[in-house]
């Protein structure tokens, strides 16, 4: 039951988020509407880790990993579009 | 003994409780940003300390009450910092949208 | 016990929910952000009550990480506030 | 319905508000204040689906540091104005693109409904494998063991990040300091929060490394730990950055990924396999690995927080 709710607010999060990638003329909220597609699909994974519950462990531990790496790849690409958006507003800026 | 620990707790958390459902209630009903604050200093500072003291009564090691007092220090350091620069931002009237 | 406690977390993670509305609505930004710190506050008494409740003491980790973090967001969205006279002249 | 089940739906719901309220929001600071909340509750949806380590991870990183980051950004872009005047799609196109969006959510729902039950799991290969590595904690294990390939390449991402980043640097910024400067605040409750928070937080990021082996905790969470407390007091104007021409600021990035390619080849001479752990020697191994890239991946983090040097 919770993988499964969980599981499906993951899937609403990637149509939010693609539809404020998609939607939304701001560079920063596109970037945050990224985080939240990013952040649907991390917690697809951990409904499937939680499925799979074998052996004694609550979840299944491999996803779990992934979700982990994600999550510091998914902010490390976060800083690194904000400082290209800065830096387009630098270079925009000057006459 | 144990009989007497766990009342203690019970009654620790549910004042705690309390303090926390009055501090949500103030920040939803009470009309402006200055008393919004004062009801949520509240809660942090006595709301959060009841529950760690009903909870310190059940903690099995010496290193497990240790760790729950250094959650509320910690809690207390923050909201006595920031409450003063959230009280300046609220003076300033910074409009939000 | 484990049952009171577990129903106690439940009763803060209503209120904190509840919270949100203010967060939502704002309408100062002193508003939100301090309904964010209720928020974290909030979190951190779920944790531990969690933790008690389910022997877990992970979750008191947990709850000091968060009552780390949440004093450096706290800072952050006071210092970040528009307005809030940080920058030099550009 | 179980209390559990009651705070499943509340969770649910409230991180699905917020995240609608980022995505309509009118002000930028306002989405990204709720994007910090969305953050913190993303960690209470982590705890119910008991992976506490990831809950940790995303309480560090999803609401401290990128709260920070985007802030940072907001107020910056406040005044720069965006780089990009773009004009808002017309009425049709948006209605369009809800309609396209609110059918892959049904595609992806209806395939989270029609998972196979009993689901496949790797769990038990992963418990039958960790006495070798003499852990307790299972991520830990797939994360420094049987997929340590993964968090090598992660560590160098991190690098090469924050080599991207300082590739954006102006020429005649190149090898300053990064950030951009805040007034100082000696006293007062910023100053004092700055001076007494490091110390506290040092403590329980090693706590967090430390018991990372057995229970949830580990070197990405200390990493987020120790970044934000090396950033607080350059927030409260205390301290500066340093500048991005020192050396020993570089060398710090490089040495966690080097040491860990180091170990990865050590394996290979010893054991016949890159990182292959001898036996008996893996859990020394992991942890000298770990404690070296927890340092380098909290200076990277900070780095990356704080963006390319500026001209003063």
């Amino acid at each position: 039951m919770t993988a499964t709710v969980f599981g499906l607010l993951g899937a609403a999060l990637v149509g939010i988020g693609l539809f404020g990638l998609l939607a939304r003329p701001e560079p920063l909220l596109r970037i945050l509407a990224f985080n939240l597609l990013g952040g649907g699909v991390f917690l697809v994974f951990g409904a499937v880790a939680r499925r799979g519950a074998a052996a004694g462990l609550a979840a299944d531990p491999v996803p779990q990993a992934i979700v982990l790496t994600g999550i510091v790849v998914a902010f490390a690409a976060t800083t690194l579009a904000v400082a290209l958006v800065l830096r387009l507003a630098e270079a925009e800026d000057r006459p | 003994m144990t009989l007497l620990l766990d009342a203690f707790t019970v009654a620790a958390v549910l004042a705690g409780l309390l303090f926390f459902v009055a501090g949500t209630a103030g920040l939803l009903r009470f009309p402006d940003t200055a008393s919004r604050l004062h009801a949520l200093t509240k809660a942090d500072h006595l709301g959060l300390g009841l529950i760690v003291l009903g909870l310190a009564a059940q903690a099995e090691s010496a290193g497990g009450v240790l760790r729950l007092f250094a959650v509320w220090a910690l809690v207390l350091l923050s909201s006595a910092a920031s409450g003063p620069i959230l009280a300046r931002l609220a003076r300033r009237g910074g409009a939000g949208g | 016990m484990a049952e009171a406690l577990g129903a106690a977390a439940l009763l803060v993670l209503a209120t904190v929910v509840a919270g949100l509305a203010r967060v939502l609505r704002g309408p100062g930004i002193a508003d939100r952000v301090m309904a964010a710190q209720l928020l974290g506050t909030g979190g951190i008494a779920v944790l531990l009550l969690l933790g008690a409740a389910t022997g877990t003491p992970g979750l008191t980790d947990a709850a000091l990480t968060l009552a780390l973090l949440a004093a450096f967001a706290t800072v952050a969205l006071a210092r970040g506030a528009p307005g809030e006279d940080g920058d030099p002249p550009a | 319905m179980t209390a559990g089940h009651l705070a499943d739906l509340l969770i649910a719901a409230a991180i699905l508000a917020l995240a609608l309220g980022v995505v309509l929001a009118r002000q930028v600071f306002t989405a990204v204040a709720l994007f910090v909340a969305f953050g913190l509750l993303m960690g209470f949806a982590w705890v119910r689906l008991e992976a506490l380590d990831v809950a940790l991870t995303e309480a560090a990183i999803g609401a401290g540091l990128s709260g920070l980051l985007l802030l940072g950004a907001a107020r910056r872009l406040a005044r720069t104005g965006a780089p990009v005047d773009e004009k808002p799609p017309r009425r049709a196109q948006v209605v369009a693109i809800g309609i396209a969006c609110a059918t892959v959510t049904a595609a992806l729902g209806a395939a989270i409904l029609a998972l196979p039950d009993p689901a496949p799991s790797l769990a038990p290969m992963v418990v039958a494998s960790l006495p070798a590595l003499d852990l307790g904690n299972p991520v830990t294990g797939v994360l420094m063991g049987f997929r340590a390939l993964d968090t090598l390449l992660e560590a160098a991402v991190l690098a090469l990040a924050v080599i991207g980043i300082w590739a954006l640097t102006p020429n005649r910024a190149w090898g300053g300091a990064p950030g951009w400067t805040q007034p100082r605040a000696t006293e007062g409750p910023l100053a004092l929060l700055a001076r007494l928070l490091p110390p506290f937080g040092i403590v329980v990021a090693a706590h967090v490394l430390w018991v990372g082996a057995d229970a949830p905790g580990g070197k990405f969470q200390a990493a987020a730990i120790l970044a934000a407390m090396w950033l607080l007091p350059w927030m409260a104007g205390l301290a500066a950055p340093p500048p991005t021409g020192a050396a020993w600021l570089r060398a710090a990035v490089a040495v966690g990924p080097l040491a860990f390619i180091l170990a990865g080849f050590g394996g290979l001479l010893l054991e016949g396999a890159f990182l292959a752990y001898a036996p008996g020697a893996a859990k020394a191994t992991i942890l000298a690995v770990e404690v070296v890239l927890t340092g380098s991946i909290a200076v990277a983090l900070a780095l990356l927080v704080l963006g390319p040097a500026v001209a003063r």
